[in-house]
């Protein structure tokens, strides 16, 4: 028997295999038993009600997706009155992915969140910008990221997991940062900033302009991020990036990811998660190898 | 809703630009209802990346049928795969067309929206509806069935002129219940602008790029009106199918 | 007639299509009149020669192209002496691209060029590690890249153009820098950093692990970039990243870009920019549109 | 070096890991060499991105053929095409092998790494030189010829054991002038070895990972001695043959 449960903070995970965030809800629940995975991400939830961003919020390019869906989502209040209901009875760990325009509504989500049972652990997206310093996204600037994580810390027990931006110059250094500022686990990487234009309209392809970027297409960018984050820090890394099936996850696990998550590939075969789940286990079996000598492994 | 890799099981060419592909599930045959749609992708084929929304053309005991339009890459990969070649399918997904009973209905379709207006026919059928079916298209290629009335805009089959035309005209002489829609925008507003002389019920099957398909990533929002304000609705969950009147 | 003559700092192109820098070499003559491009731009050239990194140094990933060849090149004195000569009598405009460990460093290669007759313009690559500042890249740090550019342009009367790295959290900041500084114009982006490993012998597929993502995959994130960049700088930007045909192009000149480069597409379709001056002319044509009026003409 | 779009006009499938497919074009054919190299991708076919090099398998009049390996996804979609489809070709490549005159040659083959010397004993032929022959294989379906002496791992056909195991036997017991080998990197180190203690010239048709084909990206690297001292030579322009004593 292949046994590969991880740890990511406080949480013992069955396998290291979730999805990422705003790629997955509940409706996937009708498609497979989803208390398989190692752990649920959900949605980016905000404090405040979010209608998100004009339509066109999706487009294709030649080798992956762009997206501005701008967080929508139902504000916490109603995340907690329905989400929140059916998530934390599903039999496996389950991860809020939280956003807020400035530290202190953050600590109001958490707050909010912390009188929930159910919950596992906190996704931090620091994808955005806070409205405290002229919209500078929150995850490119050290001492924000510094002050966020360690307020986070402070107002809960829970597992914290910040995710990072891979639009910056040094994802090491910011990685450092959160890891002293005490984050139990780093996840990695969001959306790259993209942007694709119709020749014919001359419109651009996504009516916010410029759009996350995910799919095969960052898979290299992704994986580099990885390595180069797990080379300077000592907490686990949620890996993501272009993972459509076990050997992209492979990948990940190789460079330094502890666990994998699973985005895009979500919408082209949802069932995907749990092909990697069997891929992995095949694979661990067939090289005789465990699943923790697998991880950080890259033969230089 | 199933997620399923398929054969195609009967492949028909229409012509050079639409072809029909059929599958057989029991399971997925049995839950699909008139104005929901299946997102597809060839197994083997790994860009475009996105499955794309078809909606069901054709129900028959356990067969389902897409009528699909050469329009891009995804649609010229499903057309070049033969007979027994595999296709992941998920579905049936979103929220299909009302179906109310007795009641006397025009049927208005521009193109390839006649896709999901064919199975709705068949739904309608069975409730008892007295139906009209208007079909407009380019030309003689974008007619898929000589039963109804059509028109062309060169005239080389039907009447010669937009299919919109004769709504106005079938309207103000005819007293119609529901009016059910489905192509491409232009026809969709110039419908609704009609329809809402005329007082009919008005259900529209609407389009964006698509996602999840199931309601999770809020990629394919459309704008529409609730309670007298504009919201984002989920085409794939929330609708395809809409009231007609509250589309913004 | 279609007339899309532009002009890049001093120099006049009789058309906006040029080659990225190290994806071309005089090899190409054999295939076409290279003086058909608007102008060509040279492998990057060090004052010393350079060996290039250990092999394998190139990869190709699910939708692009990694490499790292360490800028393999014979040395300033080698170029003038083999390449150059053959170079300049190439009825086009030709700039040569240079790069350095330091500042000083970056003096004496322009030194050395300013020597030689038949050179139009300098490309400056600014993503190598600056010896003089800890290995930090050049291209992300804005203090750096003012002295630089303001050095380059006292020592020369010839175009300058400073190549960007997308690797870094603002590339409006940088931009708006190198003009400040002088720079008469600026391409963009270089490889974005990437990796990839073989999970089968664990390997990284570029012997120097981390290595530069070209190629179609790159091309949301490169014409986000032009499109950021066109917004705050007046000097003209050279647009690349996963160029392979006319509709690609005019993404990027819609996006903001007075002229386009092809890369890694040379080594699908050594003819690619031919196809893509003779494609532009088309589209002016059929469109009725001036092509000054396509830059940076996105139809919000 | 030319670059052209051609259609296939023949195509002779081997099994299912091997096939030939064959060009028509006088300049690309009057200009090949033995041991040169073509870069092919289908047209139609976008990824894998970077076309690939083969070798120039054989020579006749105009035509020019392939023997291809099926191992990845480029391969297999160049498999997939069928005859009037449409490849571009950029070739001939490289520098090919050097042949002497009225030499006693050995040529050793390993696999795929027929497709070359295929092609050189033709040309070895021409310049009256007395050629002897091995290949080797996993298996008999590695065996492109019989007419030669055949090694495969399983015994399949031909003498069951490695090629090079031959090749050591045959020096010893033949004087051999030059050796020409193209194959897998553990037979290449190995034929060295032994040629090594013959002191025969040998040449040998190296691989790696291409990007241009041309000369101009740097990106085929490989150490090879020269004055005594390791450089990196391009496989794409100063090979692929190169002195095989001096790989590093
Ligand atoms: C609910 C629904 C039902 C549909 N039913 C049918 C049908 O029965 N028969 C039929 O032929 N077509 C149908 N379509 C349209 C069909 O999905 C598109 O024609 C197809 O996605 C085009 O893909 P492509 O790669 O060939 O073209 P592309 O070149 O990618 O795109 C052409 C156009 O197709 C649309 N499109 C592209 N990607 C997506 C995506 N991920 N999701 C949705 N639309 C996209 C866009 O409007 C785009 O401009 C339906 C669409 C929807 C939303
Ligand atoms: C000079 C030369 C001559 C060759 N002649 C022949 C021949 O006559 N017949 C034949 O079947 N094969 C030949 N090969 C090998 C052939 O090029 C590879 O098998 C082919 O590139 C594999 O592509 P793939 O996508 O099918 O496999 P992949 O899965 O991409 O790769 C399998 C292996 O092929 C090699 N490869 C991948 N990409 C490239 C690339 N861009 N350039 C070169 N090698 C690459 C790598 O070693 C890789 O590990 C030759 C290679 C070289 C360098
Ligand atoms: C449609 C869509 C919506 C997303 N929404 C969120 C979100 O709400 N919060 C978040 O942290 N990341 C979000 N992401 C980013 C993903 O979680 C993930 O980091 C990224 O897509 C890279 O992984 P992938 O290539 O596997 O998709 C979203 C991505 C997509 C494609
Ligand atoms: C093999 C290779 C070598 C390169 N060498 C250089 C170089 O020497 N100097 C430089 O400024 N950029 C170099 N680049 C980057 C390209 O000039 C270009 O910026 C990048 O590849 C993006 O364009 P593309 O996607 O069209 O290839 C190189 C790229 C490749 C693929
Ligand atoms: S496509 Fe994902 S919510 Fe509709
Ligand atoms: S492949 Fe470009 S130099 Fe050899």
């Amino acid at each position: 028997m292949i046994d590969f449960k991880i740890k990511i903070g406080k949480m013992l995970w069955k396998n290291p295999v979730t999805v990422a965030s705003g790629t997955f809800g509940l409706e996937f629940g009708e498609l497979f038993d989803i208390s398989q995975l190692g752990a649920i991400v959900t949605k980016t939830v905000t404090l405040h009600p979010k209608q998100g961003n004009a339509p066109p919020r999706i487009a294709e390019t030649e080798a992956g997706l762009l997206n501005s869906i701008g967080l929508q989502n139902p504000g916490i209040e109603n995340f907690i009155k329905t989400d929140l209901h059916e998530y934390r009875i599903i039999d496996t760990n389950l991860i809020v992915s939280i956003s807020a325009d400035s530290i202190s509504q953050f600590g109001e989500v958490i707050q909010e969140l912390e009188r929930q049972s159910g919950i596992d652990g906190y996704e931090i997206n620091v994808s955005c910008p806070n409205v405290e310093s002229e919209g500078i996204i929150f995850g490119t600037d050290n001492k924000t990221v510094f002050k966020l994580v360690s307020m986070i810390k402070k107002t809960t027990e829970r597992t914290v997991i910040v995710k990072l931006t891979p639009n910056l110059t040094s994802i090491e250094n910011i990685a450092r940062v959160a890891e002293n500022a005490g984050a139990d686990a780093i996840s990695l990487i969001n959306t790259v900033y993209g942007m694709a234009i119709d020749i014919e309209t001359r419109k651009p392809k996504i009516k916010n302009v410029i759009a996350g970027y995910s799919g095969i297409g960052i898979k290299p960018i992704a994986l580099q991020n990885v390595f180069r984050v797990a080379k300077v820090v000592k907490i686990p890394i949620i890996g993501m990036g272009g993972i459509r099936n076990t050997n992209d996850a492979l990948e990940f696990i190789i460079a330094g990811a502890t666990a994998v998550a699973v985005g895009t590939q979500n919408f082209v075969n949802p069932l995907s998660t749990l092909d990697i789940i069997q891929g992995l286990k095949k694979y661990l079996d067939e090289k005789k190898v465990q699943y923790k000598d697998l991880i950080n492994s890259v033969n230089f | 809703m199933f997620y399923k890799v398929l054969p195609i099981v009967e492949k028909e060419v229409i012509n050079n630009k639409y072809f029909i592909i059929t599958f057989t599930n029991f399971e997925m045959a049995e839950q699909s209802c008139p104005g929901q749609f299946f997102k597809l992708k060839g197994l083997e084929q790994e860009f475009p990346i996105l499955p794309r929304p078809f909606s069901v053309f054709k129900k028959e005991d356990s067969k389902l049928s897409f009528l699909i339009k050469v329009v891009g890459t995804a649609t010229k990969n499903l057309s070049q795969l033969k007979i027994e070649e595999r296709v992941a399918l998920l579905g049936p997904l979103g929220n299909g067309f009302q179906i109310h009973n007795g009641k006397k209905v025009l049927i208005v379709s521009g193109g390839i929206g006649y896709a999901p207006l064919n199975f709705l026919r068949d739904g309608l059928n069975k409730a008892d509806n007295e139906i009209t079916f208007f079909h407009g298209g380019k030309n003689a290629n974008d007619v898929f069935s000589k039963n109804i009335r059509i028109y062309t805009e060169d005239g080389s089959i039907g009447e010669k002129g937009l299919v919109t035309d004769g709504v106005e005209e079938f309207l103000s002489q005819n007293q119609i219940d529901v009016v059910y829609t489905c192509g491409p925008e232009n026809m969709l507003r110039k419908v609704k602008e009609i329809c809402e002389g005329f007082k009919t019920k008005l259900y529209m099957s609407m389009e964006t790029v698509m996602a999840c398909g199931i309601g999770s990533c809020c990629g394919c929002a459309i704008k529409v009106e609730e309670n007298g304000k504009p919201v984002y609705k989920k085409v794939c969950k929330d609708g395809p199918v809409f009231d007609g009147y509250k589309i913004v």
